[in-house]
C-alpha cells in the first residue's frame, strides 16, 4: 500500500506521517509537495499534522487552497482514504471534504499531553480493527482542537455513525471533565459521508512505536491496510 | 486606478460560543469595570486594493471575503465603506 | 581605502550622539585612530553594533577564555553559531543556548518568541536539523500580578513559536524568585542533530563569492535606542520605530527548510543568521571568521518600507533572516531553492580580497574599516574583582541556629509546603502548552530528570538538560558554578547518558560592578573546574550583562545546557519507581547542610549560609557508578536529589508520574545523628536516588567507584504511601496528598482570575 | 442607562511586521486576486456596555482598551460610534 503525505509549507506533522508509514508499517510512502498536481499514485493520502501557512487567518483556510488539494479532493471523491490529522483535520473542514469547523480550545490554551479517546466507529476503513467502544491511548497536541457544527450536521453525524471518536476517560465514559477542548459532543475525529475520510485531532501517527509510549495508533493504520488486502 | 483600503470586519456568528470573549468579559468585570454586558471577539483586516472606484474595490473585498477570508460555518463579515489611500505608505 | 563622506542628512558627531550609541570616549578615540578619521554617522552605529557588549563580549572574552573547550567529541567549540559534538554512528550534535532577558521584560510573548526564532537560526545555520528546544527561565514570586503576566507570556509564546516551527520543546527548568523580580531570565536552547560531513561554519571565503540576504523583509524591527537621535523625536518617528520584534514562526519553518536544503546543495560555502545587530554583525563577523573583505551593498538589500537609510538598514533586528555566501555562478541555484519555499535571496554584495569592511549604498561608500579589525580590534575590559560585602554576610550566617516553625514538628508539613513551592512544583502548567512528541523521537519529555531523544537509525540517543541554581551562586559563586555543571550532569546520567559537553547562558548584573565581575569570574571558575573533572568542555553559550531591576541585580544564573548520549536504546532509564517491592537505594551520602535550600527560602523566608560543598570528584563517582549500573540493568529508576532535599527527591520518585504513582517505605537511621531537617530537607550534592531489583549489585558497584551508597528502602505501592522514619519521627503521608500539592500548585496560582492573569488570557486569547 | 454596543478595531501599529497579512496577501494572489497591495490583520471587539450615554460609553470602552483590550507596544486601536443595541440579545 502506498501512502502519500502531503507537505504544506508549514507542515510539520509529514515527517512523523511519513516514519509511521515507511517505518513502523513497512510500507511505501511518499511525500507530495503542495504546488504539485499529483499524487504519485498513492492509495491513501494523508493531510498531516502543523502549522500549514502558519495556521494564519485561520487553521488551514490558506492551504485548502494549494494545487495539491484539487487531485485530493478528485481523490476523495473517487471514495479513496484520506486521513486527515489535527491540522489535516482543519485543512479538511476548510475544503468541505468535512462538516464543520476547528475552534480554539475551551481553555484557551494549546495543549499537549495523552489523552484516552473512545472508539464510536469501529466498523470504518480506518477503525475496523478497533473493537467497539476500545478506549486508547493517543497524544493531542493543538490549539484549535474544539470541533463545531451546526446541530443539523452534528445530528446527522450522530446519526449515521460517523462519529469515529470521542474524548473519554480511560475507563470509557464521556463528560465534560475528559473533553479536553470543548468539543461538541466530545467529539474527536469524524468520518465524511461516504467513509473515506477520517478527520481527527489526536495523533495517530505518533503512537505507532513501543519505544515512545503505547501504540495504539498502529490499528488505524492496520484497518487500512486490512482493508486494502481483503 | 486608485488604491483603496477596504475595511473588513469578521466576527464569531451568533450563537457560536466564544470563550475568548467570555473570558475578556470576566478580566473586565476584575477590573472594575463592572458596566460591561458582552464582548465577542473577532478579525479586522484592512485590504488596500488597486481599483477603478469605490464600487470595485468593495465587490472585490466582498469577493476575497467570501472565499478566503471569512469560513461561513462561523464567521460573517461585513465591509466598511473603502477609503482612497495614497501610494507608496503601508 | 575609499573616501567616505557623511551622508547627506546624517546628523553631525557629536559627544552626546557618541555617548547615545553607548560608545565611551576611549572607544570613540580608537575607532577614530582605526579609520584614521572620523567615523561617518553609519560608521558610528556599526562600532556601537558590533561593540556593544552582546557582540563584543568586552567584558567576558578574557574571562571566557579560560573555558576548557576541548575534548575527544568536540568538533566545533566556541566561536560559531553553536558548538557541534560527535555521537558515534557519524552522527554529530550542534547545540547552544542563548538569552533573550530583556525583550522578554518588555513583551514576554514576543519577545520569548523571537528568542526561540534566533537559537533556532543558530542551530540550523550549522547544517543541522532541530531536533529539540529547551528552555531556562527565571521569574520573580508568583504572587506578583506582572510576574504571573510575564510567567504565562513567556511560556505562551515559547510555546507558540517551537510548536509552529514543529520542534518539540522536551526540558527546562523554571525557577521563582523574588530576585528576578521586575527582570525575568528567558534563555532557550536548540539542540540540533547532522551528519558530520554535514557541517557548514559562517565563515565567508572565496574572493568573488556573493553575499546574500535571504528570508525575511527588513523593517526597522529593533534599531537600537540610539538611532532615535538620527532625527527629531517626533511622535511618528516613534511609531516608525517599533522596540520589540515580532516573530514569524512560518516564515522560520520556510527559512529552516531551504537552509537546510542550501547547506546540502553544495552551492554555498557559508550561512549565518542575522541576530543581535542584523546585517552589520553577521557580515562583519562572516568577514573576520574568514578573513576576507567583503563589500556590501544596502540599495540591494530587499526592504518592507520604504526610504530606509543604511544606518537603518544595517542596524535592523527583523527576524528570520540569513546571510549567505554563494559560489560565484550559483547564485541563480541559491535563488532557486529559496523560490522553491516562497522566500526571496538577493545578491547584496562580495567577497573581495582587497582586505576592507565596505558599505555602499548604491555607488557611494558610506562605511569602510580596515581588515577584520572592526571585529579583532575591539575592546576588552577587565574589571577589578571584589565580593560584595552583602554576599559574605549572607554566606557566614549560622543558618542552624534558625529555629525551626511549630508547624514543623510535622515534616509532613513542611513536605507539602515545599511540594507546592513553584519552584518544585510541576510544570506541566507550562511544558502541556509546548508540543513535546512532534517528530516522534521524544523517549522521555518534559518532567524527567533530563529529556530523552533516539536518535533513528542508531541504537542511541541523546539526552538534554538545562541546569542552575542562582541562589547557590549567589551566596557562592565558585561552588554555585561548580554545582550547576555537577547538576546537569547528574540529571542527564540519571536517564542513562554519559555527559557529553555543555553549552552555557551567562546571565549576570552590571559587569562593571566589582562584586558583579567577581561573581562573573567566580562562576566560570567554577564551571571551568566542573568541566574539566567531568570531562564536558564548552562547546559556546552566550552572555547577558546588566540584568539588573530597580532592586538590584538579579541572582547570578549561570545557566548550564548539558548533552550527553546513551549508547544503547535498553538503557534509557526514567525518574520514577517502577516496580513495587524494587529496593530504594541512596547514591551518595546526606549532610547536615542547610545553607542556600529552597527549604530555608520556603518555610523560612531565608537565603543564607553556605550553598552545599560541590566535591566534584564525589561527582565523577556518582555518575559512574550509576551509568554502570545502568549498563549492568539493574536500575530500574534514578532520580537527582536536587531542590527539597532527599524528602522531596523521593516524593516526586513516587508521584510526579500522575499515571503511575507508587508508595514508599523509608528509613533514614543511618544518619539520626544528624538533624532531621538537614537529612530531609537538606541539599547534599551528589546524591542519586535509585530503585533497583538487585541492590546488592548496585551497592558494589558503588563501593568500586568509591561512593558510598546504602539501601534506605522499599517501593511499595500507592496505596501504602509513604513512611519515612528519620531521627525518633516516622513521617507518614499518602502519595495522593503529596502528588496533589505537588501537581495542581502552579495551576491554582494560574487559572485564577486575579487580575494580571486574566490580562494575560486576554491577550494570549487576542493574540 | 441603556446598552451601547461599541465595536472597536485593534491593529498593528505601523511599521510592526504582520505576518499573517503578508501570507494572506500571498494566498490572495494566488487565487487571482491580483490586485491586491496590501493586508493588515488585527482584531475586532464589539462591547457591550451599560452607560447612561453614548459618549459615557465610548469613554468607558476607551479605557478598557487603553487597560487592558489593546497591547500599546504593538498595537493601536480605533473605536467606532457606539449603536444602542436592544437587551437580552447579543
Ligand atoms: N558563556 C560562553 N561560554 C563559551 N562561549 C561563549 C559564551 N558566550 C558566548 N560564547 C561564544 O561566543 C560566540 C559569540 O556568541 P554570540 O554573540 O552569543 O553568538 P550570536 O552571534 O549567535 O549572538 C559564540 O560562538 C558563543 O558560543
Ligand atoms: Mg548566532
Amino acid at each position: 500500500m502506498k501512502f502519500g503525505i502531503v507537505t504544506f509549507p508549514g507542515s510539520n506533522g509529514d515527517y512523523d506521517a511519513y516514519h509511521a508509514a515507511a517505518e513502523a508499517l513497512g510500507e511505501e510512502a511518499v511525500y507530495l509537495w503542495h504546488k504539485d498536481h499529483d499524487l504519485k499514485d498513492s492509495d491513501v493520502v494523508i493531510l498531516p499534522g502543523g502549522f500549514s501557512y502558519g495556521d494564519y487567518l485561520r487553521a488551514g483556510a490558506i492551504a485548502r487552497f494549494s494545487p495539491i488539494m484539487t487531485e485530493v479532493v478528485a481523490h476523495a471523491k473517487r471514495g479513496a482514504p484520506i486521513l486527515a490529522i489535527c491540522n489535516g483535520f482543519q485543512v479538511a473542514c476548510e475544503a468541505g471534504l468535512l462538516p464543520g469547523a476547528l475552534m480554539r480550545n475551551i481553555s484557551r490554551r494549546f495543549i499537549s499531553r495523552v489523552v484516552t479517546v473512545r472508539v464510536e466507529n469501529a466498523t470504518s476503513m480506518f477503525t475496523h480493527e478497533y473493537f467497539a467502544a476500545q478506549v486508547l491511548r493517543l497524544p493531542i497536541a493543538h490549539g484549535d482542537g474544539r470541533y463545531i457544527a451546526d446541530p443539523d450536521v452534528i445530528a446527522s453525524l450522530e446519526d449515521d455513525g460517523r462519529v469515529a471518536f470521542r474524548y473519554s476517560a480511560p475507563d470509557g465514559s464521556i463528560g465534560d471533565a475528559y473533553n479536553v477542548n470543548g468539543s461538541v459532543n466530545s467529539i474527536a475525529g469524524i468520518l465524511n459521508e461516504s467513509g473515506n475520510v477520517l478527520g481527527l485531532m489526536p495523533h495517530p501517527e505518533r503512537a505507532v512505536d513501543p519505544l515512545l509510549g503505547v501504540p495504539d495508533g498502529l490499528g488505524l493504520f492496520h484497518s487500512l491496510l486490512a482493508g486494502v488486502a481483503a | 486606478m486608485e488604491l483603496y483600503r477596504v475595511p473588513v470586519q469578521i466576527v464569531p456568528r451568533p450563537g457560536i460560543l466564544d470563550p475568548q470573549g467570555a473570558a475578556v468579559v470576566g478580566a473586565l468585570k476584575t477590573l472594575g469595570f463592572a458596566s460591561v454586558v458582552d464582548v465577542r471577539i473577532g478579525r479586522f483586516l484592512t485590504v488596500d486594493v488597486d481599483a477603478d472606484s469605490a464600487e470595485a474595490a468593495t465587490l472585490i473585498v466582498q469577493r476575497m471575503c467570501e472565499k478566503l477570508l471569512a469560513n461561513p460555518v462561523i464567521e460573517d463579515f461585513a465591509l466598511e465603506a473603502p477609503r482612497v489611500q495614497p501610494r507608496g505608505k503601508s | 581605502m575609499s573616501e567616505v563622506l557623511p551622508r547627506p542628512g546624517d546628523p553631525a558627531i557629536t559627544p552626546e550622539l557618541v555617548k547615545e550609541h553607548g560608545l565611551t570616549p576611549g572607544e570613540f578615540d580608537r575607532v577614530s585612530k582605526m579609520l584614521g578619521r572620523a567615523p561617518t554617522f553609519t560608521e558610528l552605529g556599526i562600532v556601537s553594533a558590533l561593540w556593544n557588549e552582546h557582540c563584543s563580549y568586552k567584558h567576558s572574552k578574557n574571562t571566557l577564555r579560560t573555558l576548557p573547550t576541548e575534548g575527544a567529541a568536540v568538533i566545533q567549540g566556541p566561536g560559531e553559531n553553536a558548538g557541534v559534538v560527535r555521537i558515534g554512528d557519524g552522527i554529530a550534535i550542534a547545540f547552544k543556548i542563548e538569552s533573550h532577558n530583556h525583550p522578554s521584560a518588555i513583551e514576554p510573548y514576543q519577545g520569548a518568541a523571537t528568542g526561540v526564532g534566533g537559537i533556532l537560526r543558530d542551530v540550523f545555520t550549522m547544517g543541522a536539523r532541530p531536533i529539540a528546544m529547551l528552555n531556562s527561565l527565571r521569574f520573580g514570586s508568583l504572587d506578583s500580578a506582572r510576574n504571573r503576566y510575564l510567567f504565562a507570556g513567556v511560556v505562551r509564546g515559547i510555546g507558540d513559536y517551537g510548536n509552529c516551527i514543529g520542534v518539540p520543546t522536551v526540558a527546562g527548568e523554571i525557577v521563582f524568585d523574588p530576585a528576578y523580580d521586575g527582570n525575568p531570565l528567558v534563555n532557550a536552547m536548540c539542540v540540533g542533530m547532522l551528519r558530520e560531513d554535514e557541517l557548514i561554519l559562517a565563515k565567508a571565503q572565496g574572493v568573488g563569492n556573493s553575499i546574500l540576504c535571504v528570508g525575511a523583509r527588513t523593517g526597522r524591527d529593533g534599531i537600537h535606542g540610539a538611532s532615535f537621535a538620527s532625527e527629531d523625536l517626533s511622535e511618528a518617528s516613534e511609531a516608525k520605530r517599533p522596540r520589540v520584534q515580532v516573530g514569524d514562526p512560518f516564515t522560520e519553518k520556510l527559512l529552516l527548510e531551504a537552509s537546510l536544503e542550501l547547506i546540502r546543495s553544495g552551492h554555498i560555502v557559508a550561512i549565518q543568521d542575522m541576530g543581535a545587530a542584523g546585517l552589520t554583525s553577521s557580515s562583519a563577523e562572516m568577514a573576520a571568521r574568514g578573513d576576507v573583505g567583503v563589500t556590501i551593498d544596502t540599495s540591494l538589500v530587499p526592504v518592507r518600507e520604504t526610504g530606509m537609510t543604511p544606518y537603518e538598514i544595517l542596524l535592523s533586528e527583523s527576524q528570520e533572516r540569513m546571510l549567505v555566501v554563494a559560489l560565484q555562478g550559483h547564485e541563480e541555484a541559491v535563488r532557486a531553492i529559496l523560490f522553491k519555499w516562497d522566500l526571496t535571496a538577493e545578491v547584496i554584495g562580495k567577497v573581495i580580497a582587497e582586505p576592507v569592511y565596505r558599505v555602499t549604498e548604491g555607488d557611494t561608500v558610506v562605511a569602510e574599516f580596515p581588515g577584520s579589525d572592526l571585529v579583532t580590534q575591539c575592546p576588552r575590559y577587565d574589571v577589578p574583582a571584589r565580593e560584595g560585602a552583602d554576599a559574605i554576610r549572607l554566606r557566614a550566617m549560622d543558618v542552624s541556629a534558625i529555629a525551626e516553625l511549630p508547624e514543623e514538628r510535622d515534616p509532613a508539613w513542611t513536605m507539602l509546603k515545599l511540594l507546592a513551592s513553584p519552584t518544585i512544583a510541576s510544570k506541566r502548567w507550562a511544558f502541556q502548552q509546548y508540543d513535546s512528541t512532534v517528530r516522534t523521537n521524544t523517549v522521555v519529555g518534559p518532567g524527567g530528570d533530563a529529556a530523552v531523544l533516539r536518535i533513528r537509525g542508531t541504537d542511541r540517543a541523546i539526552a538534554v538538560k538545562t541546569d542552575c541554581n542562582g541562589r547557590y551562586v549567589a551566596l557562592d559563586p565558585r561552588v554555585g558554578g561548580r554545582i550547576a555543571v555537577a547538576e546537569a550532569a547528574r540529571n542527564v546520567a540519571c536517564t542513562g547518558a554519559r555527559p557529553l559537553a555543555i553549552t552555557n547562558c551567562l546571565n549576570f548584573g552590571n559587569p562593571t560592578r566589582p562584586e558583579i565581575f567577581f561573581q562573573f569570574t567566580e562562576a566560570v571558575a567554577g564551571i571551568s573546574e566542573a568541566c574539566i573533572a567531568l570531562d564536558t568542555p564548552v562547546t559556546g553559550g552566550n552572555v547577558s550583562f546588566y540584568n539588573e531591576s530597580p532592586t538590584g541585580s538579579v541572582y547570578p544564573t549561570p545557566v548550564i545546557g548539558m548533552v550527553g548520549v546513551i549508547d544503547s536504546l535498553e538503557h534509557i532509564t526514567r525518574s520514577t519507581f517502577r516496580n513495587v517491592g524494587d529496593a530504594i537505594v541512596l547514591l551518595g551520602d546526606c549532610t547536615d547542610e542547610i545553607g542556600g535550600s529552597e527549604y530555608l527560602a520556603t518555610v523560612h523566608g531565608v537565603t543564607g549560609g553556605a550553598p552545599p560543598g560541590c566535591d566534584i570528584v564525589r561527582e565523577r563517582g556518582v555518575i559512574n557508578t550509576l551509568l554502570q549500573a545502568i549498563q549492568a540493568g539493574v536500575v530500574a529508576s534514578a532520580h537527582d536529589c536536587s531542590d527539597g532535599g532527599l524528602a522531596i527527591a523521593i516524593a516526586e520518585c513516587m508521584m510526579s508520574d500522575a499515571e503511575a504513582t507508587t508508595g514508599a517505605d523509608i528509613d533514614l537511621a543511618p544518619w539520626d545523628s544528624l538533624p532531621d531537617r538537614a537529612v530531609l530537607f537538606g541539599e547534599a550534592q551528589g546524591r542519586v536516588i535509585v530503585s533497583s531489583g538487585d541492590a546488592d549489585r548496585v551497592l558494589q558497584i558503588a563501593a568500586e567507584n568509591s561512593v558510598p551508597a546504602r539501601k534506605i528502602g522499599v517501593v511499595r505501592s500507592r496505596d501504602e504511601g509513604l513512611t519515612i522514619r528519620v531521627g525518633r519521627q516516622k513521617v507518614r503521608i499518602g502519595t495522593d496528598q503529596l502528588g496533589e500539592a505537588y501537581h495542581t500548585a502552579i495551576p491554582k496560582i494560574m487559572n485564577t482570575t486575579a487580575q494580571a492573569i486574566v490580562i494575560d488570557e486576554v491577550e494570549g486569547v487576542l493574540a
